[in-house]
C-alpha cells in the first residue's frame, strides 16, 4: 500500500469523526431527560464538525493519493481490512455531512417530542454511517455502512414521520435493499475477480473483461441509480422525502442522495471504464429525461414538500449527467452541484419543516401571502429559491453551468436538453414561490390557535445562516472547493480514458444473451 | 438359488404400498400401521443384503429399527391418544386447526 | 470371528459430553418426585449443559479427529462446532422456559430432561461415524421433539402439531431408512469413511441406485431442516408446540439435519458432489421462494418465524451446495448466526406470553416502543439480524454463502437469495412497524425474568459484536472443517 | 424353479397381498389383524436369509408387543363410529398413483441390483458355526455398543413421553 | 482599482437596507440608497472622464470558476461603450431614486423598494462593466432577478405576482440561448474574456459545426444564441410578452427598469459582441429583421390602448425594434446612441406618468392608469404636462430634441443598407408614423379635454412634489440635449461626438450616401412625425367621437391590437397550458402514478397475493403434507435419475 498517504496526525482523525457519533449515540442512551440528550447530541455533532475541519486544512490539492488513510487487519481469512481514507471527490463531503448533522440535531429542538432518546441515537448512527460510506476504502467497510444506514434512515421516516409514514419507510428500505442487495452479489464477484481482495483501490487498478464489466457496472448501476435516484427509479424519494420529518428529509437530500453519484465515481467508473463507455449513452439520456421529468411533475405537484422533492430528481439528474460527460467540467460540477444540491434542497427541507410546525399543512393550496407574514422567512427561501433555479452568484449556478458546459461539450444534445431544465426550473420553482408568499393571506387563519404561525426564531436563523453563507461563498468563490477536486478528478477522467473500449456493443442484446 | 434383486423388488412394492396407505388413508392408526409397513419393508432388503453381503450389520441394523419402532408405537400412540382426548377423532382430514 | 472391540478409556472420555447430558438428564427426571420449585430443576438443567459444553470445549482444540466406539462415533472439531450449538440452544430454551412453563402450568422434570436427552440426540447425530449411529440419534432427537411438541396436552393445537409432527417424521425416517438402505446394499457398509472409500474403490458413485440412495436421506435431511417441499410439518408445528420448544426446534434440528447432512455429503458421498449439489439447487431455490413468500401473509408471529425459518435453511443450503470446504464453513457459520439472532427473537416473543394473554399475533407488538424501548430495540436488531442487515450477525452470516456459492459458480442462487432476502425484509420489516410506528391498542406487559435477560443480552451482543467482528466466528468455523 | 424360489415365490405373494389388505381395510382391527400375518411371514423370510435371531424378534417384538399395543389402543379410543364413513381420503387417488409411480421408480432403479461390495466374513457356514444369535450377540455387545446404549436410550424416552402425554396431571 | 466599487457601493446599500431595512431603517431607506448611487454617478463621471483621455481599463480581480481548462475571471472591462453605459444607468438611477422618494412614499415595503433598486443598479453596473461573457451573463440574471422582485413589488396583487414571474421565466427563454451561446463561444474560442474572444473571432471565421446532422457556421450559431438573450431582454418579437406586464411594477422601476436601462442590456450586449455579429451576415439580418419588424409591432399595439403605462411600454419595446434596427444593419453606434436618448426621453415619459398616477391615485381601483378616466389634467399639473410635450416632441423625432438625432441616424443608416435596409428604412418609418401618433394620443387623452373619471375625485388631483418633478425637469434637459453629441455631418460637420468616441469599440459604419439622399432621410421622417401628429390632433381634439367610430367600423382589426395579437392566449394555449395539463396529468398522474409507481407497488403486491394464494397449500391436512414430499421425492427422482 505505498500508493497512499498515511495520516500523520497524531491521532486518527478519520476514525474519530466516523464514530464519535456512535459514541455520542451510546452516550444519549444512557441519558433519561430530553433536553440533556438534545445538547449532548448538538454537542457530539457540533464536536464531529469540529474534529472534521483539520481534513480540510491538512488536505494536500496536489496529490490524488488517498489520504488520512488508516489500515488495519479487520477480518483477515476474507482479506478484508478496516482501510479509510479521503480524496478529493469525498472530503467535501465529510465536511458536508457534518454539518448538515449538526443542523438536523437544531431543527428538531422542539419538532420532536416524543422518543427524543431513539430519535437522537438515529440522528447520530445516520451521521456514523454516512460518514463511514464516503471515507470506506474497502468495499466491506463500504458495504456496511452503506446498508447500516437504512436502519436508522428507517426509523427516522418511520416513527417519527408525516402521515403516510410506514408506506414510505417501508418502500424506502426496501427500494435501497433490493439495489444494495444486487451489488453485494457484485462485489462478491468482484472479489473473486479482484483476486481475493475487497480493497477498492487495488480493485480499481485490475482489468476486467468487457463481459465481467458490463455485468457488474449493472449490478453496481442498480444499488447507486436508486439511490440517486435516476429515473425511473425515483419514486421512493418523493415518499420518503415528504414523509420524513424535517431532519430526515434534510439527511435525505443532504447526503443520502450523494452516495449514488459517488459510488458511480468512487467504483463504477474507474473499475469498469470500458462498462462505464457502454453504458454512456443509455445514463445520459435517463439523466436529461430525470431533470425534465421531475421538473414537470414538480409543476404539477399540490404538495410542499413533495415538489421539493421532485425537484430533487431534477437536480440529481444534473448530478448524473454532468458525471457521465466525463470530462473536467462535467464532473466537477457534478461533484459540486452534489455540495450544492445538499445545502439548497436540505435548507429547503430545513424551511418547509419550519413552516410546517406551525401551519400543519403541506398543501401548496392552504399557503398565500406568506411574505407578509413572515418576511424573514419569506426572504430566505427567496435566496434559496433562487439558488435552486441556479441564479448567477449563488451556488447553484456554478454547479448547473459547469454540468451543461460539460455535457454540451460531451454531447451537445445533452446539454441542450439540461438546459431546458433550467427554464422549467424556474417555472415550478417561481410558481411555488408565488403561491406559498404572495397574494393575500388568509390572516385570521394564520393568527391563531395551532396555527398561529411566527416568523423565525434565533435558532432557527442560526439553523439556516450557515448555508446561505456557503450558498454565496459557492457562488461567488467556488474555488476554494473546486480546488480539492481537481487532482483528484484529473486523476480519475485519466484512468477512464485509457479504456480501449471500441465501441458498437448493443446492450440490449449483451443483457438478452447474457441471461439466456 | 433367489437373486438378490427380487428381494429388493419385493421390498420396493411394499414399501410404495406403505406409501399409498400412508398417503391415502384417513384413519391415523391405519396411517401408523402403513408406516409400520414400510419400515418392515426396509427391513426385508435390509436383511436380504445383509445375508447376500455376507454382512451381519444390516442385521443389527434391522433390530435397532425394530427397537426404535417400539419405541415410535408408544410415542405415538400416546400422541394419538393425548390428541384423542381433546379431539374426538382420528380421522386424518379433519385435523387441521393449523394450516396456512 | 473375533471380537473386534472392547471398550476403553477413550471411547468412554470421547463422549463424555454426552454422558454428562443424559446423567443430568436421568438426574432432572430423579429430582422432579423430590423437588417442588421447578427452578432449581432447570437450573440444574443448565448446570449440566454447561458441563458438557466446558467438557467439549476443552477437547476443542485436538489436533487430531478421534474416533472410538468401533468407528461408530466421531469426535472432532466439526462436531464440537455443532455440539456448541446444541448446547447454546438448550441453555438458552431452559432459560426462556422458566417463567413461560410456568405460566402454561407445564413446568415438570421431564420438560427439562427431555430437552436434555433431545440435545443428546443431536449430540450423536453430529459425532456420528455411522448412518446407524445417525439414526438411532435422529430417532432420539426427534422422538423427545415430539413430545415436546405435543407437551400441552390440554391444547388442542399443541396436540394437532405432535400428531403432525410425528407423522411426517416417522415417514420421513422411512424414507432415510430406504436410502441407508440401498447405501448399505450397494457399499456394504454404513461407516461414512468407508462408504467414501467403497465408492471410490468400486466406482458406483454414478450409479442410479447410489443416487436414489442419496436423494432419499436428502429427502429426510431436507425433512429435519424444512426444505421445500418437505418442510410442510414446520409452520404448524412451530406454531402449535409451546414457543418455547418452537425456538428449540427451530434452531436445534436444523442445526443437528445440517450437520448430518454436511457429514453424510461431504464425507460419504463426496464424490458425488456435482450430483447431491444438482439435486439441492431447485431445492434452495424453492425453499428461499416459498419460506419468504408465505411468510409475507402471515399474522401469528410463531408461524411467520416458522417461515423464515424455512428461508433460511435455503440460505444455509447455498454453502452446501457450494460443495467445498469453505462452503460448508459458511454454512455452519450461518447456523452459529442464526442460533443467536433466531432464539433473541423468539426470547421475545415469549415475553409477550401472560397469563390469559397468547401474544402471538403481530397486532400484539402494536406500540410496543412506547411501553418498552428496550425489548424493542432488541427485537429491531434482531429482525434487521434475520433480514440480513449489516452491522448485524445476519449480514455475516448471509454475505459468506454468498461467497461461496459465487466462488463455486452459482452467481444465479446468490442473486436470488438477494432477491428474496429483500422480500422476507418485508415481513421483518413488519414487526419493527408494528412496534414502533403504531399506537398501542392495549397495554403490554412482559413477562420479563432474569434467565431471559440474560439470553436476550448474549444474543443480542452476540449478533453485533459477529456483525461487526467476525473473524471471531469465523475462524472457529474454518478452525472446525479444516480440522 | 428352485425350490428356494418356490418359495420366495409365495413369500413375495402373500407379502404383497397382505400388504395391500392391510392398508384397505375399513376397520383398523382388520388391518392389525392382517398386519399379524403379514409379520409372521416375514418372520419367514427371514429365516430363509438365515436371520433366525431377527424373525424371532420379529415375531417376539414386533406382533408380540407393537401390534398388541395398537390393539390395545384402537380399542381404548372405541372408534366405533369412526368406521362407518368413508375409510379413504379425497386426495387417495394422488396418493395411489405416488405409490405407484414410486413403486415403478424404484423397481427400474433396483430391479437389476446385484452384490458389488466385497463379501463380509459372516458368510453362511461362518455364522452357522456359532450359530447366527451367538454372532449377533457377541457383536451387539462389543462393535454395536454404543448403539445399543443410544437404543436403550430411546426406549427410555419413549417411556417417559408415553408417561408425559398420557399420564402426567398439569397443573 | 477605485472603479470596482462602482458596483460595490449600490450592493452594499442592498444588503444595509435589506438586513437591517425592516427593524431598523425603515423609511430612511433612501439615506442609504441614494448616496450610494450617486457615489456610484460620481465614480463613473471620473471613469468617463478617464476614458474620454484614452485610459481604458480591463482588469481581472480573482478566479471565479476554474475546471480543468475553463477559467473565468470576475473582471471588469471599462472602454467607451461601458462609459457611456456607466453614464446613462448611473446618472438615470440617480435621479429615479430621487424620484422615488417622493413617489414611494409611505409604502410599507419602502426600505425593501430601495434595496431592490440598489440591487438592480449593482446588477446593471456588473452587466455593463464585465470583461467576459460569463460575468456578464451573471449581471444579466440578476437584473432579470431584481426585474422580479421589483414586478411583483406590490405581492399582494395577484397580477403583479403574475407579472414578475412571467419576466423572469420568459426572460429565461432567452437565456437559455444565451448561455449556451456563452458555452458554444468558449468551445470556439478556448475563453470567455472578451478581448481573447473578439480578437480570435477572424480566425474562426468559416468554422462549422455540426448540429442535428446539419453544418452550421459557428459564428453564426452563436450570434443568433446570444440573440436569443438579448431577444429576452430587450422584449423582442416574440419575447416581448413580458414589457407590457411588467408595469405592474411601481412606476420607478418601468423607468428604470424597462425603459432606460435592464431591457437596453440585449442592445448592449449585441454591441459588445459587433466583432463576432460583423462576421455572419445571416445573424446581423436576423438582428435587423426582428428589430424592424418588432418597431412596427409593437407600435400598432399601442396605438389603441387604454393603460397610459402600457402605451409607454409597447413604445419601448417599439423603440427597442429601432436600436435592434441599428445594430443589423451594422450601425452600432447608432444603436447605442439611440439607447442612450431614448433612456431620457423615455424615462421622463415613465415618471411623467407616474407623476399622473401619483397625483390620481385616490382614483377608483385600476382607474388610476386608464387614460379613458382621464382628461384636462394640464391645468392641474403643468410641470408634468410641458415635461410630457418635450419627452413626446423628443419621441417623435421633432428636429433639434434628442430623439431626432438618433432616429434619424438609424433610419439614414437603414437606408443605406441594401435592398434589405430600404424595407427596414421603411418598417422603421412606419413605426414612426404610428409613434407620433400614440404619443401624442396618449397627451391628448390625459392632458387635454375635460376630466373623464369620478368628478369627486378631480379635487384631490394636485401637482406632484419638488422631489418629484425636479428629477422630471432635469430629464426633460437630457431629452432636449442629449442628442447633441450626435449631430449628423450633413448637418453640422464634427458634430458626431458620440459615433466617435465610440467607434473605437464598435467601429465606423459602412455605406455611403449623398446627401440629397440623406436629408430626403430627415424630411420624410420630419414629415411622418408631424402628420403622426396631425392625425393624433384631429381624432382626439377635433373629431373626439372618430377614435369610437373607426375602432366600430375596423372592429376584427381593432380587437386584434387592442388584445395585443392574442399573443398572450396564444402562449398560454400553445405552450403554457399544454405544459402544466400534460405534468399534471400525463407526467403526474399517468405515468409517474400509474406506471411506475404501478410497477413499484405492482410487484410488492404481486409478491403478497401470491402469497396469499400459496399459503392455501399449506392446507392443514398432514396427508397433504406426505404426498408433498413424496411428489417431491418423485420429481427429484425423475428428473435428476430419468432424466440426466
Amino acid at each position: 500500500m505505498e500508493d497512499v498517504i498515511y495520516n500523520n496526525l497524531n491521532y486518527p482523525i478519520i476514525t474519530w469523526t466516523v464514530f464519535l457519533p456512535v459514541l455520542g449515540a451510546i452516550i444519549v442512551l444512557l441519558l433519561r431527560s430530553a433536553t440533556a440528550i438534545r445538547w449532548t447530541s448538538l454537542i457530539v455533532t457540533g464536536l464531529t464538525f469540529i474534529i472534521s475541519l483539520p481534513l480540510l486544512t491538512g488536505f494536500d490539492k496536489t496529490t490524488h493519493k488517498m489520504q488520512f488513510v488508516e489500515w488495519h487487519q479487520w477480518i483477515p481469512s476474507w482479506g478484508i481490512n478496516y482501510f479509510v481514507g479521503i480524496d478529493g471527490i469525498s472530503i467535501l463531503f465529510i465536511l458536508l455531512t457534518t454539518l448538515l448533522s449538526i443542523l438536523s440535531v437544531l431543527v428538531s429542538w422542539k419538532a420532536i417530542a416524543n422518543k427524543a432518546k431513539e430519535f437522537h441515537i438515529s440522528i447520530l448512527i445516520m451521521e456514523a454511517g454516512m460518514l463511514g460510506v464516503f471515507v470506506s476504502l474497502d468495499f466491506f467497510l463500504f458495504y456496511i455502512f452503506w446498508e447500516a444506514m437504512l436502519i436508522p434512515m428507517f426509523l427516522l421516516i418511520g416513527v417519527w414521520g408525516g402521515e403516510n409514514r410506514v408506506y414510505a419507510a417501508v418502500k424506502f428500505f426496501l427500494y435501497t435493499l433490493i439495489g444494495s442487495v444486487l451489488m453485494l452479489v457484485g462485489i462478491v464477484v468482484l472479489y473473486f475477480t479482484g483476486g481475493e481482495t475487497l480493497n477498492i483501490l487495488a480493485l480499481s487498478s485490475e482489468q476486467y473483461s468487457l463481459n465481467l464489466q458490463f455485468w457488474l457496472f449493472l449490478a453496481f448501476f442498480a444499488a447507486f441509480a436508486v439511490k440517486v435516484p435516476m429515473f425511473p427509479f425515483h419514486t421512493w424519494l418523493p415518499d420518503a422525502h415528504t414523509e420524513a420529518p424535517t431532519a430526515g428529509s434534510v439527511i435525505l437530500a443532504g447526503v443520502l442522495l450523494k452516495m449514488g453519484a459517488y459510488g458511480f465515481l468512487r467504483f463504477s467508473m474507474p473499475m469498469f471504464p470500458d462498462a462505464t463507455m457502454m453504458f454512456l449513452k443509455p445514463i445520459m439520456i435517463l439523466s436529461v429525461i430525470a431533470i425534465i421529468y421531475g421538473a414537470l411533475v414538480c409543476l404539477a405537484q399540490k404538495d410542499l414538500k413533495r415538489l421539493i422533492a421532485y425537484s430533487s430528481v431534477s437536480h440529481m439528474g444534473f448530478v448524473t449527467l454532468g458525471i457521465f460527460a466525463l470530462n473536467t467540467q462535467g464532473v466537477e460540477g457534478g461533484i459540486l452541484q452534489m455540495l450544492n444540491h445538499g445545502i439548497i434542497t436540505g435548507a429547503l427541507f430545513l424551511m418547509i419543516g419550519i413552516i410546517y410546525e406551525r401551519t400543519h399543512t403541506r398543501k401548496i393550496a392552504d399557503y398565500g401571502g406568506f411574505a407578509g407574514l413572515v418576511p424573514w422567512y419569506a426572504g430566505f427561501f427567496i435566496v434559496l429559491t433562487f439558488a435552486s433555479i441556479g441564479l448567477p452568484g449563488m451556488n447553484g449556478f456554478i454547479g448547473e453551468f459547469l454540468i451543461i458546459f460539460g455535457a454540451f461539450r460531451a454531447k451537445m444534445v445533452y446539454g441542450v436538453l439540461a438546459a431546458t431544465g433550467i427554464i422549467l426550473g424556474a417555472g415550478y420553482m417561481l410558481w411555488l414561490y408565488q403561491r406559498v408568499f404572495f397574494e393575500k393571506a388568509d390572516t385570521e387563519r394564520w393568527a391563531t390557535g395551532d396555527h398561529k404561525v411566527w416568523d423565525l426564531d434565533m435558532r432557527e436563523i442560526i439553523t439556516l445562516v450557515p448555508l446561505i453563507i456557503l450558498i454565496f461563498w459557492v457562488g461567488f468563490y467556488p474555488e476554494v472547493f473546486l480546488s480539492y477536486m481537481h487532482t483528484s478528478v484529473a486523476h480519475l477522467l485519466e484512468n477512464i480514458n485509457q479504456t480501449n473500449y471500441a465501441g458498437g456493443d448493443h446492450l440490449l442484446t449483451r443483457l438478452i444473451t447474457g441471461i439466456f | 438359488m433367489v437373486p438378490l434383486n427380487w428381494y429388493i423388488i419385493l421390498s420396493a412394492i411394499m414399501f410404495s404400498i406403505g406409501v399409498v396407505g400412508f398417503l391415502a388413508r384417513r384413519n391415523l392408526i391405519i396411517m401408523f400401521i402403513s408406516i409400520e409397513l414400510m419400515l418392515n419393508s426396509v427391513n426385508i432388503s435390509l436383511v436380504a443384503y445383509s445375508h447376500y453381503l455376507q454382512s451381519l450389520r444390516g442385521q443389527i441394523l434391522v433390530f435397532f429399527i425394530i427397537t426404535v419402532a417400539a419405541a415410535e408405537a408408544a410415542i405415538g400412540l400416546a400422541i394419538i391418544i393425548a390428541f384423542y382426548k381433546n379431539n374426538p377423532t382420528i380421522k386424518v382430514d379433519e385435523i387441521n386447526l393449523l394450516k396456512g | 470371528m473375533d471380537v473386534t472391540f472392547s471398550l476403553g478409556l477413550q471411547d468412554i472420555s470421547a463422549i463424555m459430553p454426552e454422558l454428562a447430558m443424559i446423567s443430568v438428564g436421568l438426574l432432572l427426571l430423579m429430582l422432579d418426585l423430590v423437588v417442588k420449585r421447578k427452578e432449581i430443576i432447570a437450573i440444574i438443567g443448565v448446570a449440566g449443559a454447561l458441563v458438557a459444553l466446558y467438557g467439549t470445549v476443552s477437547v476443542y482444540g485436538m489436533s487430531e479427529s478421534q474416533t472410538v466406539f468401533a468407528d461408530m462415533f466421531l469426535l472432532d472439531k466439526y462436531s464440537c462446532f455443532f455440539k456448541i450449538i446444541f448446547y447454546l440452544n438448550v441453555i438458552f430454551t431452559i432459560c426462556i422456559s422458566f417463567k413461560y412453563m410456568a405460566i402454561e402450568k407445564a413446568a415438570f422434570g421431564e420438560y427439562y430432561a427431555l430437552l436434555l436427552f433431545a440435545t443428546a440426540g443431536m449430540m450423536i447425530m453430529a459425532s456420528a461415524a455411522d448412518l446407524m449411529i445417525l439414526y438411532l440419534g435422529l430417532e432420539l432427537m426427534a422422538l423427545s421433539t415430539y413430545i415436546l411438541a405435543g407437551l400441552l396436552r390440554k391444547q388442542a393445537r399443541s396436540n394437532e402439531a405432535a400428531v403432525k409432527y410425528f407423522f411426517l417424521g416417522a415417514f420421513s425416517s422411512a424414507f432415510l431408512l430406504y436410502g441407508i438402505a440401498l447405501t448399505y446394499g450397494m457399499t456394504g457398509t454404513t461407516n461414512i469413511t468407508d462408504i467414501a472409500t467403497s465408492l471410490f474403490t468400486l466406482g458406483i458413485h454414478d450409479s442410479p441406485v447410489m443416487y436414489l440412495g442419496v436423494i432419499f436421506m436428502i429427502v429426510a435431511f431436507g425433512f429435519k431442516v424444512a426444505l421445500v417441499p418437505f418442510h410442510m410439518w414446520a409452520p404448524d408445528v412451530y406454531e402449535g408446540a409451546p414457543t418455547s420448544i418452537t425456538a428449540f426446534m427451530s434452531v436445534g434440528p436444523k442445526a443437528a439435519g445440517f450437520a448430518v447432512l454436511g457429514r453424510v455429503l461431504f464425507e460419504a458421498f463426496g464424490s458425488m458432489q456435482p450430483q447431491w449439489s444438482a439435486v439441492l439447487v431447485p431445492l434452495a431455490i424453492l425453499t428461499m421462494v416459498v419460506g419468504s413468500v408465505i411468510a409475507l401473509a402471515q399474522s401469528n408471529i410463531k408461524r411467520m418465524l416458522a417461515y423464515s425459518s424455512i428461508a433460511h435453511a435455503g440460505y444455509m443450503l447455498l454453502g452446501i451446495i457450494a460443495g467445498t470446504p469453505e462452503g460448508l464453513t459458511s454454512t455452519i457459520n450461518y447456523l452459529m448466526i442464526y442460533t443467536f439472532m433466531n432464539i433473541g427473537a423468539f426470547t421475545i416473543v415469549i415475553m409477550l406470553r401472560r397469563e390469559g394473554f397468547q401474544g402471538e399475533n403481530i397486532e400484539d407488538y402494536m406500540g410496543l416502543a412506547k411501553s418498552h424501548p428496550m425489548a424493542s430495540a432488541l427485537m429491531l436488531i434482531f429482525m434487521f439480524s434475520l433480514t440480513g442487515i449489516p452491522p448485524t450477525a445476519g449480514f455475516i452470516g448471509k454475505f459468506y454463502v454468498f461467497m461461496e456459492a459465487i466462488n463455486a459458480g452459482y452467481t444465479y442462487l446468490a442473486i436470488i437469495a438477494a432477491l428474496f432476502s429483500v422480500v422476507s425484509a418485508f415481513f421483518y420489516l413488519r414487526i419493527v412497524v408494528y412496534m414502533y410506528m403504531k399506537e398501542p391498542q392495549n397495554e403490554i406487559v412482559l413477562t420479563t425474568s432474569g434467565p431471559a435477560g440474560i439470553v436476550l443480552a448474549i444474543t443480542c451482543l452476540a449478533v453485533l459484536i459477529i456483525g461487526i467482528f467476525p473473524s471471531i466466528l469465523l475462524s472457529l468455523a474454518n478452525f472446525s472443517i479444516l480440522g | 424353479m428352485s425350490t428356494a424360489q418356490f418359495f420366495f415365490g409365495y413369500f413375495a405373494v402373500m407379502l404383497t397381498g397382505l400388504s395391500v389388505l392391510v392398508v384397505t381395510r375399513k376397520d383398523p382391527i382388520h388391518s392389525v389383524l392382517w398386519m399379524l400375518v403379514l409379520f409372521v411371514h416375514i418372520a419367514g423370510l427371514y429365516l430363509f436369509l438365515n436371520a433366525e435371531f431377527l424373525a424371532a424378534v420379529q415375531i417376539i417384538v414386533y406382533a408380540g408387543a407393537i401390534l398388541v399395543l395398537f390393539l390395545f389402543v384402537i380399542m381404548l379410543l372405541n372408534l366405533r363410529n369412526e368406521e362407518r364413513v368413508k375409510k379413504f381420503q379425497t386426495q387417495w387417488p394422488l396418493g395411489a398413483g405416488a405409490g405407484a409411480l414410486l413403486a415403478i421408480f424404484l423397481c427400474l432403479i433396483v430391479g437389476k441390483v446385484i452384490v458389488l461390495a466385497p463379501l463380509g466374513r459372516y458368510s453362511e457356514d461362518a455364522v452357522n458355526g456359532d450359530g447366527n444369535l451367538m454372532a449377533i450377540g457377541k457383536i451387539l455387545y462389543t462393535e454395536y455398543l454404543f448403539p445399543f446404549e443410544v437404543a436403550s436410550l430411546v426406549l427410555l424416552v419413549a417411556i417417559i413421553g408415553a408417561v408425559v402425554l398420557a399420564k402426567r396431571r398439569l397443573e | 482599482m477605485i472603479y470596482t466599487l462602482i458596483p460595490l457601493l449600490p450592493l452594499l446599500a442592498f444588503i444595509i437596507n435589506i438586513l437591517f431595512g425592516r427593524d431598523y431603517i425603515r423609511d430612511k431607506a433612501h439615506l442609504i440608497a441614494v448616496p450610494a448611487v450617486a457615489g456610484s454617478f460620481l465614480l463613473s463621471l471620473v471613469a468617463f472622464a478617464g476614458v474620454l483621455k484614452g485610459e481604458v481599463i480591463n482588469v481581472n480581480v480573482y478566479s471565479w470558476i476554474v475546471s480543468g481548462d475553463f477559467n473565468v475571471s470576475i473582471g471588469f472591462l471599462i472602454d467607451q461603450l461601458t462609459a457611456i453605459m456607466l453614464m446613462v444607468v448611473t446618472s438615470i438611477s440617480t435621479l429615479i431614486f430621487i424620484y422615488s422618494i417622493g413617489y414611494m412614499h409611505g409604502d410599507k415595503g419602502y426600505y425593501r423598494f430601495f434595496a431592490y433598486l440598489s440591487l438592480f443598479v449593482f446588477s446593471m453596473l456588473i452587466l455593463v462593466m464585465a470583461n467576459n461573457f460569463l460575468l456578464l451573463y451573471f449581471g444579466w440574471e440578476a437584473v432579470g432577478l431584481c426585474s422580479y422582485f421589483l414586478i411583483g413589488y406590490w405581492y399582494e396583487k395577484k397580477s403583479a405576482a403574475n407579472a414578475g414571474k412571467k419576466a423572469f421565466i420568459v426572460n429565461r427563454f432567452g437565456d437559455f440561448g444565451f448561455g449556451l451561446g456563452v458555452i458554444l463561444i468558449f468551445l470556439t474560442f478556448g475563453s470567455l474574456d472578451y478581448m481573447t474572444v473578439f480578437s480570435g473571432a477572424d480566425s474562426v471565421l468559416g468554422q462549422t459545426i455540426n448540429l442535428f446532422g446539419y453544418e452550421v457556421d459557428t459564428i453564426t450559431l452563436i450570434c443568433l444564441l446570444l440573440f436569443c438573450g438579448a431577444v429576452g431582454k430587450s422584449a423582442q418579437m416574440p419575447l416581448h410578452v413580458w414589457l407590457p406586464d411588467a408595469m405592474e411594477g411601481p412606476t420607478p422601476v418601468s423607468a428604470l427598469i424597462h425603459a432606460a436601462t435592464m431591457v437596453t442590456a440585449g442592445v448592449f450586449m449585441v454591441a459588445r459582441s459587433n466583432p463576432l455579429f460583423s462576421l455572419s451576415a445571416t445573424a446581423m439580418n436576423t438582428v435587423a429583421v426582428v428589430g424592424g419588424v418588432t418597431a412596427i409591432f409593437a407600435a400598432t399595439i399601442a396605438l389603441v390602448q387604454k393603460d397610459i403605462k402600457r402605451v409607454i411600454a409597447y413604445s419601448t419595446v417599439s423603440q427597442l425594434g429601432y436600436m435592434f434596427l441599428a445594430l443589423g444593419v451594422g450601425a452600432y453606434s447608432a444603436g447605442i446612441f439611440h439607447l442612450y436618448t431614448h433612456a431620457y426621453f423615455k424615462a421622463l415619459l415613465f415618471l411623467g406618468s407616474g407623476s399622473v398616477i401619483h397625483a390620481l391615485h385616490h382614483a377608483k381601483h385600476d382607474d388610476e392608469q386608464n387614460m379613458e378616466k382621464m382628461g384636462g389634467l394640464k391645468k392641474y399639473m403643468p410641470v408634468t404636462y410641458w415635461v410630457f410635450i418635450i419627452a413626446t416632441l423628443s419621441i417623435t423625432g421633432i428636429p433639434g430634441l434628442a430623439g431626432f438625432f438618433s432616429k434619424d441616424e438609424i433610419l439614414w443608416r437603414a437606408y443605406l443598407g441594401g435592398d434589405l435596409g430600404k424595407f427596414l428604412w421603411f418598417l422603421g418609418v412606419a413605426a414612426a408614423v404610428l409613434t407620433a401618433f400614440y404619443s401624442w394620443r396618449l397627451i391628448y387623452l390625459t392632458f387635454h379635454g375635460s376630466y373623464r373619471g369620478d368628478p369627486e375625485q378631480e379635487h384631490h388631483i394636485h401637482e406632484s412634489p419638488k422631489v418629484i418633478t425636479v428629477p422630471l425637469i432635469i430629464l426633460a434637459v437630457g431629452a432636449v440635449a442629449a442628442g447633441w453629441v450626435g449631430i449628423p455631418p450633413v448637418i453640422l460637420e464634427h458634430a458626431d461626438r458620440i459615433g466617435e468616441f465610440l467607434a473605437p469599440v464598435l467601429g465606423h459604419p459602412h455605406g455611403h450616401g449623398t446627401h440629397l439622399e440623406e436629408w430626403l432621410v430627415i424630411a420624410v421622417s420630419v414629415a411622418v412625425a408631424v402628420i403622426g401628429w396631425l392625425v393624433a390632433m384631429f381624432m382626439y381634439i377635433k373629431k373626439t367621437d372618430l377614435p369610437e367610430k373607426i375602432a366600430s367600423l375596423f372592429k376584427p382589426i381593432y380587437n386584434l391590437l387592442f388584445n395585443k395579437y392574442w399573443i398572450d392566449e396564444l402562449y398560454d394555449k400553445i405552450f403554457v397550458q399544454p405544459v402544466l395539463k400534460a405534468s399534471d396529468r400525463i407526467v403526474l398522474a399517468f405515468f409517474d402514478a400509474k406506471i411506475i409507481e404501478g410497477v413499484v407497488n405492482g410487484i410488492p403486491a404481486l409478491i403478497g397475493g401470491f402469497s396469499k394464494k400459496l399459503r392455501n397449500v399449506q392446507t392443514g391436512f398432514l396427508s397433504n403434507y406426505g404426498l408433498a414430499m413424496a411428489i417431491g421425492a418423485l420429481c427429484i427422482i425423475g428428473v435428476f435419475i430419468f432424466m440426466r
